[in-house]
């Protein structure tokens, strides 16, 4: 394993403490391990959390700021985080208006995060959760634990975290939200696995020859292992079950979002950004919003997740209303 | 009876600490099996949760059974996170609660204390048996500990026979396509790996058997 | 090799066709690959531009747009790019004002400038160069290439380009460069190698318990292979050299910038900045300004550099300025 | 004297297609020794650049040998880049000046182009001989050329001495420390390889003598 660490138990720790240093005007770290928007609570403002496994950076602590999250919660790497973490966020940025929770589709991010809202709720604190779950290479059932949340989180962070900035009420909040949720799906790939910094060693092994289609974000191997192909036939890959799932139509416009898992240059993504305006252009779908980066990874893996949302008036208001975070700034 | 031989508050720490050493030794093993469909944590997880546990079992106050369960649930809860932290903390916490202020129990309040426990993992993970989770050991184990008790075995013989239905379920967890948890995201892929909680739960109702074959109920073995 | 690609050959002509796709609004891209502010020239603005080998994304053409760069000639990767680039993206940002060519210190970069400037200057355009040359990992001298340009060159691009876009003149915003220049210092250090596409393999192999300490941008090896080491003192390595070399002193301060060669997950670079805060602080040395990401690269590489900048109020302002490109935007 | 033997246009042509074909022969050879002491990207560079030019040829107008000479040039500095495109680029241009508007050129024409060749690479490149650059292979090369005319040598004889000059040339960089290109960033690390530029160079010469040994000069060997 080669990493710039120096303890795996510890490098959490100390990423938050080296976060605290590097962007002490926007964010604080609280006890047990919550990244506080450095001004929270904001009087008369909806709070928004959100929270994960470590390994995703820059979600979800780099978007903790103005116009995006209040509060981040990360866990062990991949690991969702414990209940006390959320309790304390929760309350952190309670301004009397209530609290949003925005939990990725885990089974260990759901019962987290709903513990922690009952407590949060024992103690007075007006708590709505909305559960994104937008990932299209898991089917969707009523008997199993359902699609699980990527790319599309960044997104509803973004947007949401604009409506509460705004003044937007808890119940207001949590239906765009939900909106978001609607209309969002996404899909990744892996090139590669990643190491878990505990555990030591890659996570599943791959030949040179072969390629994860359908993977989330924990680096867990994906629905498929297939030979290698070029970046336009993984894009088709990724971007055909996308569209047809919605359906995306024609006329639509959306915000297509290609995303590095971590380990992919920005030239690759940019080289699969290609393929994909083409493929909506075929459609008859326009780009509304671009989006273009390492936004959510899985430590040092090498892949791409695409992620396109449905676009309306309101939801390209927010998107492009000012945020100020570590990870994501415009506007202001 | 069965209830005649009385767990100790003694006997509770010894399973509890049974099994955080056998978790720290399984723990490669473990991380592997969830390396194979989930996302390599599991060991880590459960170690890192008992770790704690064991950290908090001297400074109990006194011989109160239910009281240790529950400290051990909410130091799971407050340390494990992922998916096992909510489903062992609330385990121990039903097991807390149906003990709470004994500082002995026979089987039978075992049994009780297993249905309520086993319960809660049901309530809040929401699964069935056979969707590949740490419920297809823990229900088998559970029924063949109370058929046991009904024909009137001794504590370590209803163990013995729960810890074989332990395996048994187990090892049936490799077959199946998982419908809950990580390993669901997989599909069919899913199919041919051992359960990584399966196999946890495994090892809780072994650190029983191992822990009180010398103790409660007398020397038996 | 396993890289999102269609063709070796095709891939910085596809990137940029992607970056078009993705950045219209901002960048256009002209013959022969140059990446160009969408609104050139712009009325008796100075014109600023650089240019280099890909690879090392999002800069150079990450960094074309409103309050930064003009124009980005992208070469084959890491290949100095032709002069007929050069001399293309001059012609193109000037408005009379002249330009300023923002060179990294190799010897191809120099040369195909230089025969560039030459060209332009014989159109009447008024040219100036910079030389950015800040790793300290390369001994200085007069009878060797010199020290090659590395991390410093995207803060010369970001303060110059603020004043320029003030609307400073051509000798202001080329001594402004320099100043960059003499105050700023680097090193880097590598723990994989990386793979040129057309290559199709690793430029050097690596152990699994080595690191390469001195390395530049281009995947070359560094100055001394070494055992591998915790964070904190790789850190140490990095960091005593630069400090050493300007000397920075108690009581100035100064932008810490801590970049990931393209494959290091956020998570090390903050634990890479954690120490380097502990160690400013031990030398009585303010973080002025921090700046942590990917934002000069490897292609894939794992690794990390460090630069730091001495900050004066006049540097400090232009990099606050307003900036708005695909990579970096603040302010706007 | 060896003036008499004449070097037509055709022969240019010959040598030009000649050491491009090397040059893709030895692509993956001279990019490998780039990948031990630079970027890994010389023999890319050059392939990409030489492709280029063999497209130009036979859209050339007239048999004019410095024109053909300048096309090379200027191909090269505009495609290839690095410090390879212009090095090689002002060694072809300078060819070409020294050549312009001869269909026919003998060995002392020859000598001197090469002589204004190597001044304009060592101009813009600023190397010293022992800096471990394709300067080490050019200078000596040219000097064996000198001496070869100056004692009366054929054409054949005095290509097949630079040749040899050439390649000691080459072979010297290995143990030099490099002071210029990016070699020199490597510091003492760099001795132990042989230059990329060296090597292509000394093809460069090897193309000349393999391309003119049955042509210019009749058919001797
Ligand atoms: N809904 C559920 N009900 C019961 N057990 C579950 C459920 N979901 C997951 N599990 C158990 O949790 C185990 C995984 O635990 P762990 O790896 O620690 O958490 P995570 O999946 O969050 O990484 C699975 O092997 C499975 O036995
Ligand atoms: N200043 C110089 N003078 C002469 N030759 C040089 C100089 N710098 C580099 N070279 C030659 O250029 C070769 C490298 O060419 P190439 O790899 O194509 O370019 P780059 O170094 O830009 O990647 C070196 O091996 C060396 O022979
Ligand atoms: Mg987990
Ligand atoms: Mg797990
Ligand atoms: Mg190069
Ligand atoms: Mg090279």
């Amino acid at each position: 394993m080669k990493k710039l660490i120096n303890n795996p138990e510890r490098a959490v720790d100390e990423e938050l403490a080296g976060m605290a240093a590097a962007h002490g005007d926007l964010i604080r770290i609280i006890e047990p391990n919550v990244v506080l928007r450095r001004d929270a609570p904001r009087p008369g403002k909806v709070g928004v959390i959100s929270g994960g496994g470590s390994g995703h950076e820059p979600m979800h602590g780099g978007y903790v700021g103005m116009g995006m999250l209040d509060a981040a919660c990360p866990g062990a790497v991949f690991t969702s985080p414990v209940p006390d973490q959320m309790l304390a966020a929760t309350k952190a940025v309670n301004a009397g208006a209530g609290v949003l929770h925005i939990v990725k589709n885990y089974t260990g991010d759901i019962m987290n995060f709903e513990l922690a809202a009952e407590m949060a709720r024992a103690e007075g604190i007006e708590v709505a959760s909305v559960v994104i779950a937008d990932d299209v290479a898991v089917k969707d059932s009523l008997y199993t634990a359902g699609r699980r949340g990527v790319g599309g989180t960044v997104l509803a962070e973004k947007i949401v975290g604009a409506a509460a900035e705004a003044g937007a009420d808890l119940k207001t909040v949590a239906a765009l939200c939900q909106k978001v949720q609607d209309n969002v799906r996404s899909m990744g790939m892996a090139l590669t696995s990643c190491t878990v910094p505990v555990a030591g060693k890659p996570t599943f092994e791959l030949g040179e020859d072969e390629m994860e289609i359908g993977i989330g974000i924990h680096g867990e191997p994906g629905r498929t292992r297939m030979k290698l192909a070029p970046a336009d036939e993984i894009t088709e890959m990724l971007a055909t079950p996308i569209l047809d799932d919605l359906p995306f139509k024609s006329g639509d416009t959306v915000l297509a979002f290609v995303n590095g898992m971590g380990g992919t240059p920005l030239m690759e993504l940019y080289i699969v950004f290609n393929k994909l305006a083409q493929i909506l252009k075929g459609r008859g779908i326009a780009i509304g919003r671009s989006f273009v980066g390492n936004y959510i990874t899985s430590l040092e893996m090498a892949g791409t997740s695409i992620t396109l949302l449905r676009l309306d008036d309101e939801l390209t208001r927010f998107w492009d209303a000012p945020v100020h975070t570590p990870a994501l700034r415009w506007g202001v | 009876m069965s209830g005649s031989t009385p767990i100790t508050y003694d006997d509770v720490i010894a399973w509890i600490n049974t099994f955080a050493a056998s978790v720290r030794d399984q723990k490669e093993y473990l991380t592997e099996l969830d390396s194979a469909i989930g996302d390599a944590d599991h060991g880590i997880n459960m170690d890192r949760g008992f770790q704690a546990v064991i950290g908090k079992l001297p400074g109990l106050p006194n011989r109160d059974i239910g009281a240790a369960f529950k400290t051990v649930g909410m130091t799971l809860v407050s340390t494990v996170g992922g998916a096992s932290g909510p489903l062992y903390g609330t385990f121990f916490l039903q097991l807390g609660t149906a003990t709470a202020g004994r500082e002995a129990i026979g089987l039978d309040d075992l049994i009780a204390a297993l249905d309520a426990g086993v319960a809660g993992v049901q309530r809040i993970g929401k699964a069935e048996p056979g969707d590949k989770t740490m419920l297809d050991t823990l229900l088998p184990a559970r029924d063949a500990l109370r058929e046991a008790a009904a024909s009137g075995a001794s504590l370590q013989d209803a163990l013995a026979r729960a810890v074989a239905a332990a395996e048994q379920g187990m090892l049936a967890t490799i077959p199946l396509v998982a419908r809950k948890g990580r390993a669901s995201y997989l599909g069919e892929r899913s199919a041919g790996h051992q359960d990584p909680g399966a196999t946890s739960s495994y090892l809780l109702l072994k650190a029983a058997a191992d822990a009180w074959s010398g103790a409660a109920g007398g020397t038996a073995n």
